[in-house]
């Protein structure tokens, strides 16, 4: 009853906008975006950042103009990464009467406020919530960070293709990460030639892996890629370096902050990870955005605040294309996105999953470096359904 | 040495103890005797200073100590060999000996461990045991060795012979005979009242709470149905 | 009233369920437990798995139920042997194995968890009635409860289960008892929560969960399930309250636990049963 | 057999990092029968201030003392202002006081030093060493020696000295002790000591060996801990060494071999209930 209600509403202003254009045009009022992340316990690393990455874009939009001449509005509410508190932030946002959100929370709390934007009908970009199921909310559903399946189908490639290794280690996280690129790895291996001779999993708690590391040095492996990140990958890569283990160690974007670096020291020279940005900055838009973002927060962006400010560019774009807030024309006008962001040139496909490539990164000399592409639109293309 | 007076004890509502008075004089042993639930207990912990907010007066040697927290009382002189025996039952039996002397000077230790060794050899054998790895006999003795560890000038033993055999009974009281020739004043409750009386100086007989008979042990000896009485055939 | 506000309501109505059901456990029958999420846990997944094969609430929410109290005789058979301090950590052990199980069974979902469950056919307004109901109904059955003769068991048991047991209380049975019909709500307020998230991940019932729970209950008074309903809202509302703190929020919520409990240990109870003393008081 | 015995080796490394985190707890228990949730959070405190210590002053010695006297002296206000008012309380009272305190202490990390975690500016003990055909750190191999030094050290102290005999003998009867001289307060402020200077030393060795100090790290020992008490039986410091490094083993093995089964935390809970369900009092404890 309520979204007939507000979709003749809609429909209503939206007939009213087109015929009082001239009178739109001079409208400055705010719009309003949601932003919800986990801002306090313990998704907040990955929160805090986002949160960043997505004022930063929000200022930068109004100073260019806002929407068509409208500020944005950035409502920001913190889901502490727990499904149940996201449900009550979800629909406050809507009764706040944002015209669409950008989740930078984790799995559980996005995939808990997803249905809850999709009856409102309320365009809602996920930024890192990578659980697979989460898009299948519905069409008002975007997802701005690839799928594990994905990235882990680019590792695939990375390992057979590029680093020509043939049997492998994997190390997987036990989260809905982890999981899924494992799988997507595990399905490619063929493809590229290489196999799998040990699999092992850990907890996202875990920082001592001594006897996983033993267990590995008897499966003599030419490469290890494991998931997981900076705060388990750091103290995983050091120790696997110290117990002798020098064969290559590949991961996922999840190690792409500077902490990784930090942690692992100089153990961590020459690990290689698919990412979601270019490291080398070669645009002047990831240029800018680098040295923006670690003015605003004293360190480099990482995947989590790359993604979020994706996610703004890509919201704030699709919002001034859709020239209204209608949300149909804000769906449609972001189904249509063909963009280039600092992640790179993105699409998607009829699930509302990122196309995009994978540019790959290498710790050189303590920071992490530009180190070619994954570009296989076939090979990464996400599944549609 | 030890003198009480109209010492009353509560637990909430009920009055264990209601105005008891009881000397104990140098040098000798008193045995306080009554059925079970009669106060014993209550009386002796009092003297000790394990009951809070007992009222009354007890004085040791002329020295008011009614006020003193229990290990004050332990400095002043007064030792407790409690019912149950309460061993550090983790500690072995030298720990727990040393335990009993941990409010005197270190230097005066192993005096009073051989001291105390010497009043019950079999304790030397065992000296490195576990205390809950003990016979219930040895326990007493470490009960009471740890109590003379503090030097006392007053020993009270609650419950002397509850669940000990008859030889370690005997044991313990031959014990005690030699502590009183050494010039220890001593006060034991007793249930065992036989045993009790056959050692003892004076006798204090408790019912309900209240001192009801009391007078030296001879007399209690010599006509038996006093404590009968008093006690009934639960005495023996 | 808004979406919002429905939202929170619902959420402060299938905690109070929850709440309730360790209320049972632990606060009347004495028995603490660490690892009641396990329970609501079981129960959101009973439903996640059941509506996901169609099945409509009716028959979901009681088979919640069932199943959880079913876990709930089991480890309250196997808490029989322990005691206190040691029952506490060894519920904590069950909440521990059935979060490895879930995750490491992908017929449940494994990490990634399960979603997709449809709101029931009656919508999300007519859920929300359904599930206020019910919270209703449970705490008059709770009220119901304690003043049976079933209430007077448990009293008995968690004063001193030795002593029960001499009086001729026979205290396993209570315990069990206990158990099952505690974890029994547990399992439908998981029930509830499964359509309310329409979905289920298993982190979300973890020990962080079953001790937040334990917070509700004990916050509330152990003896008071007026103090356990309203510690229950206090808690629920609270993230929503501090939103302005923001930043400190969580810093707040473990000041107010920490405050609370040193100050006012006998919980919100206590404070009610002071009051009561003061306004008898003079008479 | 070279896997079984690295295997043996890293959980026994593990098993010394969760005793000498456990230690305290255990003490604490002991004489006080209260689940010091809180200890996790001094753990976290002692790993904070010898990383920030080592980085201002570059002595990781330095460093280790200042966060054995900070912590050690925190764990003693913790007992005097949030424990000591309410020990008379049913033990879930001071449960309840010790979570909001964890909380608290975890959200104070969080806002004075960020989320993102902290690292050595120049890692200390990062030398390897081969012992027995194994490679080893100096940081793992410290771990190791601290752990046989200190826990000797206790059992020294606790066996030898009049006041260690003394803090046994209140764990086994505080009355009784009290009455023989000795003074509880005492005894409690110097094992709150001792129990969260052993924190200080576990944290700061776990943030050297990982070279990273998060405000969460101590949300895994914090239930890890009181799964060693139970194993241990209650109190006893040899069975809390005896069962940490029996459940660092497990793990060890555990993950190795049964990990696409169970993960770490189950595996070790399920060997804890079927031991307490075979020794309802512990792997070390009294039959009741």
């Amino acid at each position: 009853m309520v979204s007939i209600k507000r979709r003749l509403l809609f429909i209503a202003a939206a007939i009213f906008a087109s015929h009082a254009l001239p009178a739109a045009a001079q409208d400055k009022t705010p719009v309003k975006i949601g932003f919800h992340a986990g801002l306090t316990g313990p998704a907040a690393a990955d929160g805090l950042s986002a949160e960043i990455a997505v004022k930063l874009a929000v200022e930068e939009a109004n100073k260019a103009g806002g929407i068509n001449g409208r500020p944005i509005e950035l409502v920001v509410y913190d889901d502490q990464g727990k499904p149940d508190q996201a449900v009550p932030v979800a629909n406050k946002l809507i009764g706040d009467k944002v015209v669409a959100v950008i989740s930078a929370g984790f799995s559980a709390p996005t995939k808990a406020a997803a249905p809850v934007f999709q009856e409102a009908h309320i365009p809602y970009v996920v930024a890192i919530a990578l659980q697979p199921d989460i898009t299948k909310s519905g069409d008002y559903v975007f997802r701005v960070g690839s799928m594990g399946e994905v990235e882990g189908r680019a590792g695939a490639k990375l390992i057979g293709d590029v680093l020509k290794a043939k049997s492998i280690v994997l190390l997987t996280i036990k989260t809905d990460f982890g999981k899924t690129v494992a799988a997507g790895l595990k399905g490619a291996a063929d493809k590229f030639s290489f196999k799998v001779v040990k699999e092992y999993e850990y907890s996202p708690g875990d920082r001592q892996f001594g006897p996983m590391i033993a267990s590995i040095k008897e499966d003599k492996p030419d490469l290890i890629y494991a998931s997981g990140f900076y705060f388990t990958g750091g103290p995983l890569l050091s120790q696997i370096r110290a117990a002798g283990i020098n064969v290559p160690f590949v991961g996922a974007q999840s190690y792409s902050s500077s902490k990784f670096i930090e942690i692992a020291g100089a153990a961590s020279d020459g690990a290689i990870i698919t990412n979601v940005i270019d490291w080398s900055g070669k645009t002047p838009q990831e240029k800018a955005f680098f040295e923006a973002f670690e003015k605003k927060a004293g360190f480099r962006p990482e995947a989590a605040g790359s993604q979020a400010y994706a996610s703004a560019e890509v919201l704030i774009a699709g919002l001034r294309a859709a020239k209204s807030i209608d949300s149909v024309a804000i769906r449609t006008a972001l189904a249509a996105t063909k963009m280039h962001t600092v992640v790179g040139d993105l699409s998607f496909n009829s699930l509302h999953e990122v196309q995009r490539s994978f540019p790959v990164s290498i710790v050189k000399d303590g920071k992490w470096q530009s180190h070619g592409v994954i570009e296989d639109p076939v090979l990464l293309a996400p599944p549609t359904q | 040495m030890l003198h009480v007076e109209n010492l009353v004890c509560r637990y909430g509502k009920i009055e264990a103890v209601s105005g008891i008075s009881l000397d104990v004089g140098e040098g000798q042993i008193v045995a306080l005797v009554g059925a079970n639930g009669a106060g014993k207990s209550s009386t002796i912990q009092s003297i000790a200073g394990h009951v809070l907010g007992a009222e009354g007066r007890i004085t040791l040697a002329g020295e008011d100590i009614t006020a003193l927290p229990p290990r004050e009382r332990v400095r002043k002189g007064v030792a407790i060999a409690p019912e149950g025996r309460r061993l550090f039952r983790d500690l072995t039996v030298h720990e727990n000996l040393s335990m009993g002397g941990f409010c005197r000077p270190r230097e005066r230790e192993a005096a009073n461990l051989k001291r105390v060794l010497d009043l019950f050899p079999r304790l030397a054998e065992r000296i490195h045991s576990r205390a809950e790895n003990l016979s219930g006999g040895e326990q007493q003795m470490v009960t009471i060795g740890r109590a003379m560890m503090s030097e006392p000038r007053l020993l009270l033993i609650d419950e002397l012979s509850l669940g000990l055999m008859p030889k370690n009974v005997d044991l313990c009281y031959e014990a005690i005979l030699r502590l009183k020739r050494e010039g220890l004043s001593i006060l034991v409750v007793e249930q065992n009242t036989t045993k009790a009386l056959q050692v003892a100086d004076h006798a204090y007989v408790l019912s309900s709470g209240r001192l009801i008979w009391k007078g030296t042990a001879a007399e209690a000896r010599d006509d038996p149905s006093v404590i009968q009485a008093y006690i009934g055939s639960s005495a023996h | 009233m808004s979406a919002y506000v429905l939202s929170i309501v619902s959420l402060v109505g299938i905690n109070i369920i929850l709440a309730l059901g360790l209320h049972l456990i632990s606060g009347l029958c004495g028995q603490v437990s660490l690892g009641h999420a396990a329970f609501y846990g079981v129960g959101a997944y009973t439903t996640a798995l059941l509506a996901k094969a169609g099945y409509p609430i009716g028959l979901t929410l009681p088979a919640a139920m069932a199943a959880a109290a079913v876990a709930g005789f089991v480890v309250g058979l196997c808490s029989l042997r322990v005691r206190e301090d040691f029952l506490a950590i060894a519920t904590m052990a069950a909440g521990f194995i059935f979060l490895g199980v879930v995750k490491q069974n992908e017929a449940l979902g494994g990490e990634i968890g399960i979603s997709g469950i449809a709101m029931p056919s009656f919508g999300r307004d007519g859920f929300v009635a359904l599930e206020l109901g019910v919270t209703v109904l449970v705490i008059l059955f709770c009220l119901h409860v304690r003043r049976s003769w079933l209430g007077f068991g448990f009293s008995a048991v968690a004063d001193d289960d030795v002593a029960a047991q001499m009086v001729g209380v026979d205290n396993r049975a209570y315990k069990l008892t206990a158990f099952c019909i505690g974890t029994a709500l547990a399992g439908l307020a998981g029930g509830f929560l499964a359509y309310y998230l329409r979905g289920v991940s298993p982190d979300a019932f973890g020990f962080t969960a079953s001790i937040s729970v334990l917070c509700m209950v004990v916050l509330g008074g152990m003896q008071s399930i007026a103090g356990c309903i309203i510690a229950t809202t206090i808690l629920t509302l609270m993230p929503e309250v501090l939103r302005f703190a923001d930043n400190y929020k969580l810093l707040i919520f473990g000041a107010l636990l920490f405050l609370t409990m040193r100050f006012l240990p006998d919980g919100l109870g206590g404070l009610f049963a002071l009051a009561r003393r003061k306004e008898a008081g003079p008479s | 057999m070279k896997l079984i015995w690295e295997l043996a080796l890293q959980g026994l490394l593990n098993g010394c990092i969760y005793a000498l985190i456990a230690v305290g707890l255990v003490m604490v228990y002991g004489l006080l029968r209260v689940l010091h949730i809180a200890h996790a959070g001094l753990f976290t405190l002692g790993a904070y201030v010898s990383l920030v210590v080592t980085n201002a002053t570059g002595s990781l010695a330095l460093a280790l003392a200042c966060s054995v006297i900070t912590v050690g002296l925190s764990g003693i206000a913790i007992y005097r202002f949030c424990y000591e008012p309410i020990l008379s309380r049913p033990p879930y009272v001071v449960l309840i006081v010790s979570i909001g305190l964890f909380i608290m202490m975890e959200e104070i990390f969080r806002i004075v030093f960020g989320p993102y975690g902290l690292s050595y500016l120049k890692p200390p003990l990062q030398e390897r060493f081969t012992i027995l055909g194994t490679g080893i750190t100096a940081a793992e191999l410290s771990v190791v020696l601290i752990t046989i030094v200190l826990f000797a050290t206790l059992d020294a102290f606790n066996r030898f000295t009049r006041i260690g005999i003394a803090s046994r003998a209140t764990v086994s009867d505080p009355q009784m002790a009290s009455s023989f001289g000795v003074d509880i307060r005492l005894i409690r402020d110097m094992t709150f000591f001792i129990g969260s200077a052993f924190a200080a030393v576990a944290g700061t060795m776990v943030g050297v060996l990982n070279n990273l100090v998060e405000p969460t790290m101590g949300s895994v020992p914090s239930y890890k801990a009181l799964a060693i008490i139970v194993l241990g039986g209650m109190g006893s410091i040899r069975g809390a060494l005896a069962s940490a490094l029996f459940l660092g083993l497990i793990e060890a093995f555990g993950t190795t071999y049964l990990g696409t089964l169970l993960d770490r935390d189950a595996i070790a809970f399920t060997v804890l209930l079927v031991v307490l369900m075979l020794r309802p009092a512990g792997l070390t404890g009294k039959k009741t």
